[in-house]
């Protein structure tokens, strides 16, 4: 199938802009992950709920930006409220359970979206300062599409440079690395814990208002980015941050691509781009693998 | 001189950048008690592991009775006669001691059979049976019915030589047996050692020199991957690479 | 699993096609909907002085809304007649379908063996619709009221005189505007849908009818159901060089097309056109300014201004706070078509019931409309609509009226 | 000499298994104490127990006079002691100087000045700052542990655990060394260690360990001198 | 041999040794007693109760072939909808193109279960955990991308196989050379509850035999396994299909049964909910998880009365894994071993969630 250039540079822009804004929503999955073996079915909401806050909070002040700032700190308090009353009952037992919990708490907050907002499909309003059209070559696109593009960029880089560089960032590896260990230093893992849960929903939170102004904001959504981050946590390696980046943009373009040569079998292409990479490493691409 | 039980032809492992063992050639021949020797780090474990399918070589030929095993899967290393113990305990944690062994006794009885899926595992009783004579064997037989967990360290490590004894193996390679026992338990594994020696070929990384110079026929040296040193244990003792490998620094 | 028109799913690709994940089976015993005289429907109902009715409707996941609207016309109508139709109490049960096929199948099996209802009203999905088909003509002991399925298969496949449309059929909402493009919009479309049943029918529909008109359909393109993001898509639309687009997208899809068709600036270059639930009450207010100018078809309207209309909406919006959308519409008219039928059949028979209702002429807020004695589809004038900026954000105003339109009866002859 | 840590009548469990019974030791400050046994003893163990990480399921641990046993090894550390596990276990992703940097505390002066000491009294670490803890030596990783152990908050007590483990002779030499140092410079030190004679080379005090129980208690040299005991309790000829 | 032997012939009685106590299958037995009377009676007074029985047991089969590798195998599978939904597919092509025989039908659904789990199986024990997990999830992804979008029909020029979104509708009732009437749903009710005891029975079996044991050991170590001379992998795959066959038969007695097949039956939503019945009931211990199944299909039914039901539903899921650590099975047993202590394990259970969380 001849595909025009044009598609193609469309396309690539989105896949990189869903790559980044999965990333963000990877992250936290991923950290983790690494650190408590927790497979978080309810990650997805917190996506969500980034999403309904951002719709709430931008239609009561009439502002995106404000949206934008509020709605990821209060999904941060929702991860902490998770974190502190659901996970921790369960640190210490076979990581399985946590998948019931989780899985539950996203019935749970999906039943709760819907009794509050309804089933209908809102969307939050993108700022008009971010209105129209740039043209980009043989290409037409919208700024805010742009604006998500590069703000997801950045705060991947930002993340990137303070899990690389930052104190916090030492305190994130180490965590992930042996965390018996990190407390035996006088660190209270625990507040670790909650920390990088709450940091991971409030970039999930950050995720579900920039996408909530360019997508429709539904009671689905939650369920429905979680097999796809998986997918990314798993391609790149629980626990690596640095591998669901580069997973996630894998993804994206995947996606994009995939839209134009055979939208019907798209999540085919994902899944088995998936299964090949776990054939070769079978920990996926930055995993740890088991010592000899 | 008749054939080598087992023999590798310049053997190197690497990881990496990392080599852990580097042209290793030596061979054993069949029946008594072997030793490998050397520091920390010398590569005497990756030389287990290559010899039992855990790694691949990634240069040179392992011959077990003529016949390259290099590279095969660890299970048809087993069904070819070698296999190991362990250093540290490794095993079935949950599983009662009898279960541990007959799990290795059932091995080579069990395949995919229609009655390997439809009688009951009790009903392998010759597997029982020997899983018993196992466990009397390394002095077991008394706490048989224990979860493995719950045995205590020496226990532990005989049930760890019973798990291997029990695939009745023509080449059993013991990783530090001894390692953390008391003289009483040594001694009972020394001559636990000896015993099996009487009809399979034993391979020892030990520590203890005592044992070693007393049990072993064979010493191999390494140091750094490297093998340094071959001989009778008078040799060995006699060796100034041993002295240095042993005594010098890093 | 097919969703009708006013469906959507939340997100992107085939992974997620539900919503809610937990709904193989829902069950719900409920006390009438708000306002409702109806009591909560038990064991034993359905006697010679009550009519039993069993909603098989969504009120939880993306769906709710519609399976509400349903009920909740369903509820006004029955409280206009003091909880009667054709003169019996009105027992109502309901169960959450939560728009699973299973469920649904698992709820009409309950209703009709269990709960004896003598009438079924829903479901919202096709999918549903097209499974529920065997279990209802097995029992046939329930008139089937469909207050939204639209799926022409089952006519095509069922045609049961069991089975009565009181909503509209995919032909209706794609084929009958392809001449009123042609005439005023363009003679050359691209087509874009949703690729799943409803939105394949609907595209097929269209571009026979607008090839027939002596129109060219110069493109089409077909996006997963539940798509997210349709830049890509956009892309081809915009190459294929056509001066409109006819589209069936549905809820969530909907929003998402639309507003970023409009983010990319492509309804500069074309006229969109499209399926009414491209552009309906449940959407517009996600889509807001960007369904500007674009045209749909749809056989109720809640703007159009008859009396009957007016009436209807004041009174709804004063029961449910809210303007009633066409879901609503349809549940209204299934009470309606189940008291005609009752009072013509002075029965709860099925059968009795439904050659009462057959060819039966309904005064509906859409207007008039009579069901087909051939079919039981419901013979309706389709509004063609464009998107206006009202007083509280955009609204749909009703720009021309189709009548006399003739419907296929794919093979079916009751 | 006061008593820094006493440790009294625990009993530890890992699951169902139980692991020490009834163990009381105590450790004066200023002290070398040494708490040798073989393998499976129970010696890593009771350092786990002191350290809260796995905790006691009876007795009381007392550190400075205060009971320390219901706390959690963040704590622990805070109460000045310090622990050097088996295996050494540095985080092998992490640089020299993140893995230092992560165990010190206060603001960025004060852990300025914990990591700048480490690195005057381990110069083999100031020069791999930027290295990967996990491509360094086993002599060096263990040096790095220590120096891991240092900074942060003031430790008054050391737990060591098999520093000697896996390490070629001369390498030992050294960490004896900095153990000795480290003594003189009034840390105390709970040394566990399978190398019966390094640690009672080094020792003021030992304990033997045996299946859970404390089954002998005397001076180090005492027991270096008492060849039957060292043999019985140790497998030393 | 009296039929408790039947279960186990040679139990030790070690509580290691076999995967269900002497109590534990007798309760079994007196339950499928208890359902083989129950079914005419329920259906004697709410007729859709049988429905539901049925569904139940269906389910419960599902559940019970997912833990046998899940719990007793340690192999986390997120897949077994593929098995499930091309059991019940396989049923579907059958009954709609050639034969609605059962004992064509059926063993077909079975064999197809087999046939995808080892294909499945096959790729992912390459991969261990959390991985081996996603990689069964994707497998089976594709498995419903395929049904949804009716690849098959695209390749073989035809216009459908699948029938895509809405699936295959309208199949005719099974039937076995009319000696069992199976449009009766009490016949239908027996034939499910009969199948389902006998693959009980069978797992039970399977979980004794040598085999059965060589699982065990590869759950508890399995590099250990290796070493001793298992071809560890070959154990796992065989070990998947033939939990995929059990799986394969619940979709090949749903379809029918439901009268309709749908890609929904494979979607990854359907996994998931398994495994949650599985956590729920008790995992690895094969009739916690049926019973599992029985109370997530019963809850959903039930609970759905309620406005906010979905939160409910979610409540439940979240209370029971933090006061049931061991789901209701382990409840159960330990409110059967100590009555008495009921009301001290709430407690207990209580003041360590107080002490975790405010730690």
């Amino acid at each position: 199938m001849f595909v025009e250039f044009s598609s193609v540079l469309r396309a690539t822009m989105l896949g990189v802009q869903l790559g980044m804004t999965l990333a963000l929503v990877a992250a936290g999955l991923t950290l983790i992950f690494g650190m408590l073996d927790v497979i978080n079915f309810a990650h997805g909401s917190l996506y969500m709920m980034g999403a309904y806050l951002g719709v709430t909070v931008s239609a009561q002040f009439g502002s995106f930006w404000l949206a934008l700032l509020i709605a990821p700190l209060a999904v941060g308090v929702i991860g902490a409220v998770i974190e502190v009353f659901g996970l921790r009952a369960l640190y210490g037992r076979n990581p399985l359970y946590h998948i019931l919990l989780t899985f539950g708490l996203a019935v749970m907050i999906q039943g709760l979206v819907v009794e509050i907002w309804g089933g209908q499909s809102l969307r939050i309003e993108a700022p008009a300062s971010l209105a129209g059209t740039v043209q980009l070559g043989p290409v037409e696109y919208p700024v805010y599409w742009l604006f998500v593009l590069a703000i997801s960029t950045l705060l991947i880089a930002a993340v990137w440079l303070m899990i690389d560089r930052s104190d916090l960032g030492i305190l994130m590896r180490a965590s992930a690395h042996d965390t018996e260990m990190v407390d035996a230093l006088g660190i209270d893992v625990s507040k670790v814990f909650t920390g990088v849960f709450v940091f991971g929903a409030v970039l999930a939170g950050v995720a579900g208002v920039l996408l909530g102004a360019s997508r429709s904001v539904n009671p689905g959504m939650g369920f429905g980015v979680i097999i796809e981050t998986f997918v990314i946590v798993v391609i790149g390696g629980l626990g690596s941050f640095k591998g669901a980046v580069y997973a996630a943009l894998a993804v994206g373009l995947v996606t994009a691509y995939g839209a134009l040569i055979a939208p019907s079998v798209t999540d085919i292409f994902l899944f088995a781009m998936m299964a090949v990479v776990l054939m070769i490493r079978p920990n996926g691409l930055f995993g740890a693998t088991e010592a000899a | 001189m008749s054939d080598p039980l087992l023999r590798t032809d310049s053997v190197t492992k690497r990881f990496g950048k990392l080599t852990a063992v580097s042209d290793v050639s030596l061979s054993i021949p069949e029946g008594g008690i072997s030793s490998i020797i050397g520091p920390n780090g010398a590569g005497k474990t990756t030389l287990f592991n290559l010899f039992t399918g855990k790694h691949a070589p990634t240069e040179g030929s392992i011959e077990f009775r003529g016949e390259e095993i290099g590279g095969l899967s660890p299970h048809e290393i087993v069904s070819r006669g070698i296999v190991r113990s362990y250093q540290i305990t490794n095993f079935f944690s949950e599983l009662s001691a009898l279960e541990n062994v007959r799990l290795a006794t059932q091995a080579d009885r069990t395949g995919f059979g229609p009655d390997d899926f439809l009688r009951h595992h009790a009903s392998l009783s010759d597997a029982a049976d020997e899983a018993e004579a196992v466990l009397e064997r390394v002095g077991l037989l008394d706490v048989a019915d224990q979860t493995a967990a719950n045995l205590a360290y020496g226990q532990r490590r005989h049930l760890e030589i019973g798990i291997a004894l029990a695939t009745d193996p023509d080449l059993l390679l013991m990783d530090e047996p001894t390692a953390g026992m008391g003289p009483e338990q040594t001694n009972a594994t020394v001559s636990l050692i000896e015993d099996i020696a009487e009809d399979a070929t034993v391979v020892l990384i030990e520590h203890d020199m005592d044992i070693v110079m007393n049990v072993s026929e064979r010493i191999a040296v390494m140091n750094k991957g490297e093998l340094i040193a071959r001989g009778t244990p008078a040799e060995i003792s006699e060796n100034e690479a041993v002295q240095r490998a042993y005594l010098g620094g890093e | 699993m097919s969703h009708d028109p006013g469906t959507s799913t939340g997100s992107r690709g085939s992974t997620n096609r539900s919503v809610s994940t937990t709904s193989r089976r829902r069950f719900l015993v409920s006390g009438a909907a708000a306002g409702a005289t109806a009591l909560a429907g038990c064991a034993g109902g359905g006697g010679s002085d009550t009519l039993t009715v069993g909603h098989v409707l969504p009120t939880s996941g993306t769906y709710a809304l519609l399976g509400e609207s349903i009920m909740n016309g369903f509820d006004l109508y029955l409280q206009q007649n003091d909880g009667q139709l054709g003169g019996y109490e009105v027992e109502t049960v309901q169960r959450d379908t939560a728009g699973e096929t299973d469920t649904g199948v698992t709820i009409t099996n309950e209703f009709l063996v269990q709960e004896g209802v003598d009438a079924l009203v829903g479901p919202v999905s096709s999918a549903v619709a097209i499974a529920m088909m065997q279990t209802v003509q097995q029992e046939s002991s329930a008139i089937w009221l469909n207050a939204n399925a639209g799926d022409y298969r089952v006519t095509q496949d069922g045609c049961m005189d069991l089975h009565f449309r009181t909503s509209f059929n995919d032909w209706q909402t794609s084929a009958p505007l392809a001449q009123w493009v042609y005439e005023n919009v363009a003679d050359n479309v691209v087509l874009s849908y949703a690729d799943y049943a409803f939105g394949q029918n609907s595209k097929n529909f269209f571009q026979e009818a607008f090839e027939e008109a002596g129109g060219e359909v110069v493109g089409e393109v077909a996006a997963p159901l539940g798509t997210d993001d349709y830049s890509p898509f956009l892309g081809d639309i915009e190459s294929s060089g056509a001066d409109a687009a006819f589209s069936f997208f549905a809820g969530s899809d909907a929003v998402n097309y639309i507003s970023q068709l409009s983010d990319f600036g492509l309804d500069d270059e074309l006229t969109q056109t499209g399926s009414g639930f491209l552009l309906s009450e449940d959407t517009l207010p996600a889509q807001g300014e960007a369904a500007l100018g674009k045209y749909s078809l749809l056989h109720y309207t809640a703007t159009k201004e008859t009396d009957r209309n007016q009436t209807f909406v004041s009174n709804y919006s004063e029961e449910h706070d809210r303007q009633p959308n066409v879901y609503a519409c349809q549940g209204y008219d299934s009470a309606q078509a189940l008291d005609i039928a009752a009072s013509n059949a002075d029965s709860t028979d099925a059968s009795d019931l439904a050659s009462a209702l057959s060819g039966a002429e309904l005064d509906s807020p859409r207007g008039e409309f009579s069901f087909d004695p051939d079919t039981n589809e419901p013979l309706q004038s389709m509004d063609v609509r464009e998107v206006v900026q009202g007083d509280d954000g955009v609204e749909n105003e009703v720009v021309a009226t189709i009548d006399d339109i003739e419907l296929p009866d794919w093979g079916c002859s009751l | 000499m006061s008593e820094l840590l006493s440790v009294d009548g625990i009993d530890t469990y890992y699951g169902e298994s139980h692991v020490l019974f009834d163990v009381s030791l105590s450790v004066d400050a200023g002290e070398v104490v040494a708490l040798v046994g073989r393998n499976g003893a129970g010696k890593t163990t009771t350092l786990r127990s002191v350290m809260c990480l796995t905790p006691a399921a009876e007795g009381t641990i007392e550190m400075d006079g205060e009971e320390i046993q219901d706390l959690d090894p963040h704590d622990v550390r805070q109460r000045g002691i310090s622990w050097v596990p088996e295996e050494r276990r540095v985080f092998g992703g992490l640089t020299v100087a993140e893995n230092l940097r992560l165990a010190a505390r206060g603001g960025e002066e004060d852990r300025t000045t914990q990591i700048e000491r480490v690195y005057e009294r381990f110069p083999r670490l100031d020069e791999r700052r930027d290295q990967h803890a996990g491509t360094m030596s086993g002599g060096e990783q263990q040096m790095l542990a220590i120096a891991r152990a240092l900074v942060g908050p003031e430790t008054d007590l050391l737990l060591l655990d098999e520093p000697s483990e896996g390490l070629a002779p001369q390498i030992v030499e050294d960490v004896a060394d900095i153990i000795r140092e480290l003594n003189d410079e009034g840390v105390t030190v709970l040394l566990v260690e399978q190398n019966a004679e390094m640690a009672l080379g080094l020792a003021d005090r030992a304990y033997v360990i045996e299946t859970g129980e404390v089954v002998h208690e005397s001076p180090a040299t005492e027991l270096l001198n008492d060849r039957e005991a060292m043999e019985t309790y140790l497998g030393v000829k | 041999m009296s039929l408790l032997d039947a279960f186990d012939p040679r139990e030790t009685g070690s509580s290691t040794d076999g995967i269900l106590s002497n109590r534990g299958r007798f309760g079994i037995l007196a339950l499928i007693a208890a359902l083989a009377v129950l079914g005419p009676v329920a259906s004697a007074v709410r007729p859709f109760w049988l429905y539901l029985l049925i569904q139940i047991l269906v389910f419960a089969l599902l559940a019970l072939s997912l833990d046998f590798v899940f719990g007793y195998a340690g192999l986390l599978s997120f897949g077994h909808a593929a098995m499930f939904g091309t059991g019940g597919y396989a049923a579907a092509l059958l009954i709609t193109h050639v034969t609605a025989n059962a004992l064509v039908v059926l063993p077909a659904a079975v064999l197809t279960g087999v046939v995808v789990a080892a294909f499945i199986g096959w790729f992912s024990v390459r991969a261990r955990g959390i991985y081996f997990a996603m990689l069964t999830l994707a497998f089976a992804q594709i498995f419903y991308v395929i049904a949804f979008a009716d690849l098959p029909s695209t390749l073989l020029g035809v216009e459908t196989v699948t029938g895509g979104d809405n699936g295959i509708v309208g199949l005719a009732t099974l039937e076995t050379f009319g000696l069992l009437d199976l449009s009766n749903r009490m016949n239908y009710y027996f034939l499910t509850l009969g199948l389902v005891a006998l693959s009980l029975l069978a797992i039970v079996r399977l979980a004794n035999s040598p085999f059965g044991r060589v699982l065990q050991g590869v759950r508890e170590n399995e590099d250990r396994m290796a070493f001793i001379g298992y071809d560890v992998r070959r154990y796992k795959v065989i070990g998947f299909a033939i939990s995929g066959g059990f799986a394969g038969l619940a979709g090949g007695l749903y379809v029918p049964f439901q009268s309709l097949a749908q890609p929904q039956l494979l979607n990854w939503t359907l996994s998931g909910e398994l495994v949650v019945m599985l956590l729920l009931g008790g995992l690895g211990t094969l009739w916690g998880p049926m019973l599992g199944a029985g109370v997530v299909v019963l809850l959903e039914e039930q609970l759905s009365g309620f406005a906010a039901w979905e939160v409910i539903l979610g409540s439940v899921f979240v209370v029971v894994v933090i006061f049931a650590p061991r789901g209701i099975a382990g409840a159960l047993v330990s409110l059967w071993e100590d009555p008495e202590d009921a009301i001290g394990n709430v407690r207990d259970a209580l003041a360590n969630y107080r002490e975790k969380v405010m730690k």
